[in-house]
């Protein structure tokens, strides 16, 4: 598979972008609109000599691909909003012991068992904060089936550079799109490798970091012994009730994904430049937002675009940089309004801000969008 | 008696450092361990080749006091991690130590569907009938109308029968003891490290903190004298009826089938797979 | 008092020697149970003391049974 | 160059699979295409659609605005365009198990008998195929060889046969109603 | 033949105004779902008693047809649920309607729990061997090898036996059958609602759609045919080997036990609870 | 037990409180630090004639409660963090299917198991934003113990008005505080009871909503048929796919929350008017908050204290209202800092907004937001 | 042809009288194959017609096994 | 009047039951109080503490800051308390199990037998009363009645007297110390 050209699913595009980045683990728990993720994987993973797991639910799931990248393997597993709300407590885990797993949540409309086949991005703001405890978190979100295949790699990759788990989100009206996708090979992308500790230490610490702040994980069964701990723990593994480690270590996790934002956010700008007004989205609301711009050309509004690949760190600065010479902002989500309190947070007071939302279940179009602008305009 | 050292000794595998562990006094906890370590040193495993899994637990503790490769996780999710360690790193011994709490009460579908899938893991169950890191509330192994303290006026539930459950389920290996049969421990454990397929070793542990103290056995000795009377070996058991046997704990090798493992069966999937591949 | 870490309590006997790590001992009184000669007596604040040493057969029930690695029961031919 | 196509019907009946291939071939043909799918209780005989979009140009949104074409499979799916904004925009309904009679339908609406033509030609299960050649009619830049290639990995031995011929048939009938335009 | 209307006409359990019904051509569902309601008709109960907890698959829908009380929840959880109506308001009858995938694949703890608290309610699990409503997947019931939209080379899992696990977990009434025999799923279902403690139906279905298609049986007849020639009744099955079982499908009633039900032994606890307040 | 005197633990208190409420069951799962609920309830429902379960899970131990408040009960059930991920997924069920109850989050230190016996308050956004889809939610969090009575009532009286649960979000150092706390009797309290609907209707429509967007729950196994819908419903409680009647549905549940505001949220303030500074905090930061403000006081500092006893909604007008003269605001938390984002929302951008956050497990001291409150002035 | 709702289509026998909603059948034709009569038969679109419906024996059999509500089977002696 | 006590020893020797015991009796005295307590693997032998905070007025911030007594019931507890600010506060430890000579204590610690002497009227096991009595002879507003009271709601027979006759003993002792403040 070089980089011939699909007609697929931004599901099965999932799928492949994964095997590409070297995964040989899924585990998951079918659900609408995600399930094709599954069948793919279970069709695909056995061929390269990798392993399917479909485990009893989702939190069994989220714990097999914990276990097998603690086992050596990059691991993934997709789900939809009810089973990622099931997979909160163990995403911590991931968190907390510092395992490196993409999590993929084709999001679908809720709460609860909502609208099964029909697309949201309503899981957003769970996606920050739906776990107890402090800490942050990386999530992407793809918005074209090429990027389902593009940055499931970037995914695999900064969950692999920074030890932690990141979440892809995804949602069903990019799941079920199916578009010409570039099935790019192994040797057209960057792909990066947990970072191993060096040969001949004397004693190989677990969770001893390095400048940036992220510990070297040693290959198990290998030459040193592995500890993880879902407990507050000392850099050797070992459960500590100090405050000073508690702290340390909270701290140490927050900021080995704070500090290495620069490196962890991406994103596309379309038309900002010398653009009097600026649509931030993210995922399957990003092309309705790009073609609102495009009608708003037309109209001869000059309406640039931002969208957030990255969408957990927020880029504040940079959302703050790029809004505060606008005349108004609008975010278009296929949700009440999530991320605009981000965006709100980040921009300026003077600036209005305005939100363009669809929460019934249907895509969010481009005139709900240039309804927003014309709310803006009239500011 | 000082061990015989074939292989590793037992105490390559113990984190000497970390005692006096945090254990109560009279705890089983710490026999079921040495007894591990005993286990380990027969099997011929080198520390850097075994995976232990713990969960939340009192039990759930034994990781701290291990010199193996270790994860220390959420509570009741040992058994799909595990899982998730085995099948992408085959050549590992992976071993969960959990609670009945953690094992059969919150875990209790990961230890059904791990027995069904016959996962080749070995889980080893410390049973002290209650939840003794939180306090000493009834589990779902509590025997029918004891005192804990969520039970001040006697459980209501009967006990689940995890071997009994387990083997129904489909685990190949499973086996009961309790501590105070105390070498029979190391043996069960060491047969099931040398199983292929799903391995369980359930032990009735005394805890005298709590269970003890609801219960009118407030030290060891006793508990383990209680343990003695209440065990019935799997071959007597057989010609007792139902009430005979009500409150006993039945003790034994409950299964021990052979082939079929989870990862033998995978095998021939990746077999079929790449043939497909090929036709593709 | 308290008893300083690390500190073995070694009581020999005619054919076996006792070796205590009190540091470690909780005082659960299970070798002075389940000792089949009864070497074991308890102290003052429960802690076990082998007072009957000479007695001992070395079936290392004590070592097997002591939940706390404080109990070690060797044959005095051996080092 | 940008067609917006609707393929619908009933849960069963393929158009998702006709939708798809004519995106397949799209893309073959070097063009640009996405296609969206409508999921309900589909695989329950619900109403099915799905949006192709196929365009030289990069796809922004990825759903049908301005629908060019749309073609119905079975009346519940007729119910659900009987007011289609777009005055260029043409309906071909399959008049062998819809009785438009008593719908006011205007001239951009055509009825063809497709389960009766692909079950003359041998199996009515085709009457998707015989959809996707009526699209594939319309769009000038999508090649019958590509069209045989996709249904080539699609299909083997005798419904493969059956399906180029129905293929065939379906693009005549298209450009028959294409003069129209 | 219509039915003799003693009580309450089964046709007053059902929303007609619903049919036709959102299930595929050939789904067993259909009949099961009417056995119920000859079930409810016979069992004197009255629609305003009734409460049905279903849970998410295509058995899960069963409520959309139904004019009782009814609670649509999460997937897996109808139990639990159930277990809290039933409590908070014993005067109800509380059933819980599940998928195989829904009441022992996700469901598996409360499955397993329930059965030991011995809970009043009556889970009628609709077992169509795969998961219906998300397009075919495998379940813990797939048998061994079968074909589904997640094991085109096999399911590498062997099925769980949900009548014998929560026999073995304590369950008081347990019986299977299949949608062929369908004369008994009307019979069981009587016989669930009538007893006291956690009682089980389970029905093999016919799922032509995915089960069926995916194993050469695309249609609802041939299903059938399939479930007449593979079922077996459990007092033949006691004088077979495990090995002339294998593949088989056991049907009759596994248990019925009389006495104990959660409910019966909580009102013991209420009395001891009363009497300890007036000591007070 | 009327209007008598105890000396209790915070957790014992809640129990107490749910009693008063008129409470009779619980279902739970014990974990540190909110066993002494569990442990109190199972002995003290019985006695009442409730009912106490110890569930498998917690996962079971929401459904449960939900299942018992459908059946006509008061329910609660009692968690820390590890549970409370886990019961997400049925908060969301309670949300949608509009089931009055009761949850308590004892919080500890996280993220995992963290320091499973230490206090925090790091599950406050997870409390807003923990399940999927698009939603509001009511929290309340207690200070003191006579709070854990007193609000525990109030949470039940807004569950049971607005059929929704109710987040009760405690902490360790408020649920293993023993303080004396008026144990109120039923006469001495407000009880509110759900809404029952009027005989006598032709049909009854479990969904159809009165003014105030709240429906009446029928009583189960009386007159009427209810029907109870995880999924997008009708009025009359079927699964509907159509985008308006999805839209509504949502607009509703999150509307009778946000619109009802005014009567949920409940706030305390002390010395606000005239002060100069403000300390906004809830829980058991509170108590830190109020010794600093008094500390600060003799260093001839105007310093106010808002306490927020609802925290979600977030009362973020009368935040901006009461802070919009103030030279400067600091937010205590035991956390890294969360509801400080709602309050830099809520004020205006002039307002230095300053943080005072613990993380170790260590309760907050009046000191650390003393220097907060330094640094507030330095600006 | 679409069938219209609630239409019934009725087909009087001998002994007895098959009342069919079409507009409920899917023609999964279980009636078909299990009735012991042969009573049924699948027109062009699969769905079961009564062509032998004087054969009937009012067993019941298709009534009990329809998974759709479409089929009742009525007594000629009852109305 | 404010009051900041600490109790402090290790899990099972009761120092969390000393400090409600003594917070019961000070609200049964019409005054406030509120006690904390720090949980670690106290049930398992480690340190435990507990902070009881007494007074007239509304107590803000529920743990000690500036203690005015402190009771060391083990030598882990100790090591906590070397280092305490407050100038007037008094430390008094257990020294028939805690050998002191080994730290620097300056005149606000003070060693007492407590262990020993609890022995001695019969049970060593209420050490912690004898401490309750101790604390409590600091606080001039709680009554003898009242502490009395408390015992007699957590105790029964035999062990309830023996633990009023070794409450008034640590009164007794702690007015002793006192004498020195
Ligand atoms: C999700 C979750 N729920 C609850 C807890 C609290 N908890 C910790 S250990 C435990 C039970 C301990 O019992 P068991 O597993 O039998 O082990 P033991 O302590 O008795 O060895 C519980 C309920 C937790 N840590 N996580
Ligand atoms: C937490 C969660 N996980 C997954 C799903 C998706 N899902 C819906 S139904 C179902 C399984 C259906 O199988 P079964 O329970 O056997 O019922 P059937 O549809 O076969 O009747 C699944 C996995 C869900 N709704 N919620
Ligand atoms: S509480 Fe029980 S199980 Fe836990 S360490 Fe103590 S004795 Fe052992
Ligand atoms: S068995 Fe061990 S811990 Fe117990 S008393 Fe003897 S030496 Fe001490
Ligand atoms: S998918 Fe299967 S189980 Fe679901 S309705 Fe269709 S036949 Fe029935
Ligand atoms: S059994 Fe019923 S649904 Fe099936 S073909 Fe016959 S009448 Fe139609």
């Amino acid at each position: 598979m070089t980089g011939k050209i699909g007609f697929i699913l931004g599901n099965e595009a999932i799928v492949e972008g994964a095997l590409v980045s070297g995964a040989t683990f899924f585990a998951g728990y079918p659900i609408t609109p995600s399930s094709e993720i599954a069948e793919r994987a279970s069709r695909r993973l056995p061929q390269v000599g990798g392993y399917y797991l479909q485990m009893e639910d989702e939190i069994a799931s989220i714990a097999a691909i914990i276990g097998a990248s603690i086992g050596g393997a990059k691991a993934f597993t997709a789900t939809s909003g009810p089973g990622f709300s099931l997979m909160q407590e163990n995403i911590g885990l991931a968190v907390m012991a510092e395992v490196p797993c993409v999590i993929i949540n084709v999001q679908r409309s809720g709460p609860s068992t909502g609208l099964a086949t029909k697309p949201a991005q309503a899981d957003i703001m769970q996606a920050r904060w739906g776990r107890h405890g402090d800490h942050s978190i990386i999530a992407i979100s793809p918005s074209t089936v090429q990027e389902c295949f593009d940055l499931i790699i970037f995914a695999f990759n900064v969950a692999e550079t920074y030890r932690c788990p990141v979440l892809f989100m995804a949602d069903a009206t990019v799941g079920h799109l199916r578009e010409g996708c570039v099935l790019r090979s192994k040797d057209e992308v960057e792909i990066i490798n947990r970072k191993r500790p060096p040969e001949g230490l004397d004693e190989y610490y677990p969770y001893k970091a390095d400048e940036d702040l992220v510990p070297p994980m040693a290959t198990l069964g290998g030459h040193y012994l592995s500890r993880f701990h879902s407990s507050s723990h000392n850099e050797k593994g070992l459960p500590t009730s100090s405050p000073e480690e508690a702290k340390d270590l909270i701290k140490r996790l927050y900021d080995k994904i704070e500090k290495n934002k620069d490196k962890i956010v991406k994103y596309k700008t379309f038309d900002v430049d010398g653009s009097d007004y600026l649509l931030i989205a993210f995922g399957g609301a990003v092309r309705a937002a790009r073609q609102a711009a495009l009608d708003a050309k037309k109209r001869g509004l000059k309406v640039g675009v931002l969208q957030l690949q990255t969408v957990w760190p927020f880029p504040a600065e940079y959302v703050c940089e790029l809004a505060k010479d606008k005349k108004g902002v609008v975010v278009p989500e296929m949700n009440m309004g999530q991320i605009i309190g981000e965006v709100r947070k980040a921009v300026p007071d003077a600036i209005p801000v305005v939100g363009a939302n669809r929460y019934d279940g249907e895509p969010l179009a481009p005139y709900e969008i240039m309804k927003a602008l014309d709310e803006v305009l009239s500011l | 008696m000082s061990r015989r050292s074939k292989e590793v000794s037992w105490k390559a595998f113990l984190r000497e450092e970390s005692l006096p562990h945090q254990w109560c006094a009279g705890c089983g906890y710490g026999v079921i361990l040495k007894s591990m370590l005993y286990a380990f040193e027969k099997s011929g495993l080198a520390p850097k080749d075994v995976v232990v899994v713990t969960g939340i637990g009192c039990w759930g503790k034994a990781d701290d006091y291990l010199y193996t490769n270790t994860v220390h996780v959420t509570h009741g999710r040992a058994l799909p991690i595990a899982t998730g360690i085995k099948v992408a790193n085959p050549s590992l011994k992976v071993l969960a130590l959990m609670g009945d709490g953690d094992s059969a009460t919150i875990g209790g579908n990961h230890l059904i569907h791990s027995s069904r899938r016959n996962i080749d893991v070995t889980a080893i169950i410390a049973n002290n009938l209650n939840y003794g890191m939180t306090g000493g509330q009834y589990s779902c192994t509590t025997p029918l109308d004891s005192r804990t303290s969520t039970s001040w006026y006697g459980d209501p539930e009967p006990a689940l029968d995890i071997c009994r459950l387990t083997e129904t389920a489909g685990a190949s290996f499973v086996a009961r003891t309790t501590v105070y049969h105390v070498g029979t421990i190391e043996r069960y454990i060491l047969m099931a490290l040398s199983h292929e397929g799903f391995s369980l070793v359930e032990v009735i542990s005394p805890c005298p903190t709590y269970f003890g103290r609801y219960n009118k056995m407030p030290k060891a000795p006793i508990m383990l004298n209680w343990l003695k009377d209440k065990a019935i070996s799997i071959e007597r058991a057989k010609n007792l009826s139902e009430e005979e046997l009500s409150g006993a704990i039945v003790t034994g090798v409950f299964a021990d089938k052979k082939g079929h493992s989870f990862l033998s069966r995978y095998n021939e999937i990746q077999a079929r797979a790449k043939k497909d591949l090929e036709g593709e | 008092m308290a008893i300083p870490e690390g500190e073995i309590m070694v009581v020999e006997g005619k054919k076996f020697r006792i070796e205590m790590r009190r540091d470690r001992c909780k005082g659960c009184e299970i070798c002075v149970e389940f000792c089949p000669k009864k070497v074991f007596e308890a102290d003052e604040l429960g802690r076990p003391v082998p007072v009957r040493v000479d007695d001992c057969i070395g079936c290392g029930a004590c070592e097997l049974r002591c939940p706390d690695f404080a109990i070690e029961v060797k044959s005095k031919g051996v080092s | 160059m940008k067609y917006e196509i609707i393929f619908s019907g009933i849960g069963g009946q393929g158009v998702i699979l006709a939708g798809s291939l004519l995106g397949e071939a799209a893309v073959s043909c070097g063009l640009r295409a996405a296609q969206t799918q409508a999921y309900g209780v589909s695989a329950r005989g619900g109403f099915t659609k799905t949006d192709v979009i196929i365009s030289d140009d990069e796809i922004l949104y990825p759903y049908a605005l301005t629908p060019d074409l749309i073609i119905v499979l079975a009346e519940p799916a007729l119910l659900h365009y009987l007011n289609v904004s777009n005055d260029n925009c043409k309906v071909i309904y399959d008049s062998s198990i819809i009785d438009a009679s008593k719908y006011d339908l205007d001239k951009r609406y055509f009825g063809l008998p497709i389960v009766e033509i692909a079950k003359e030609l041998g199996s009515a299960r085709s009457a998707n195929i015989l959809s996707l050649g009526i699209a594939a009619s319309f769009i000038v830049d999508i090649s019958l060889e590509q069209l045989d290639n996709v249904l080539e990995k699609r299909f083997r031995g005798k419904i493969l046969g059956k399906n180029i011929e129905i293929l065939r048939k379906g693009i005549e009938l298209g450009k028959s109603v294409a003069l129209t335009r």
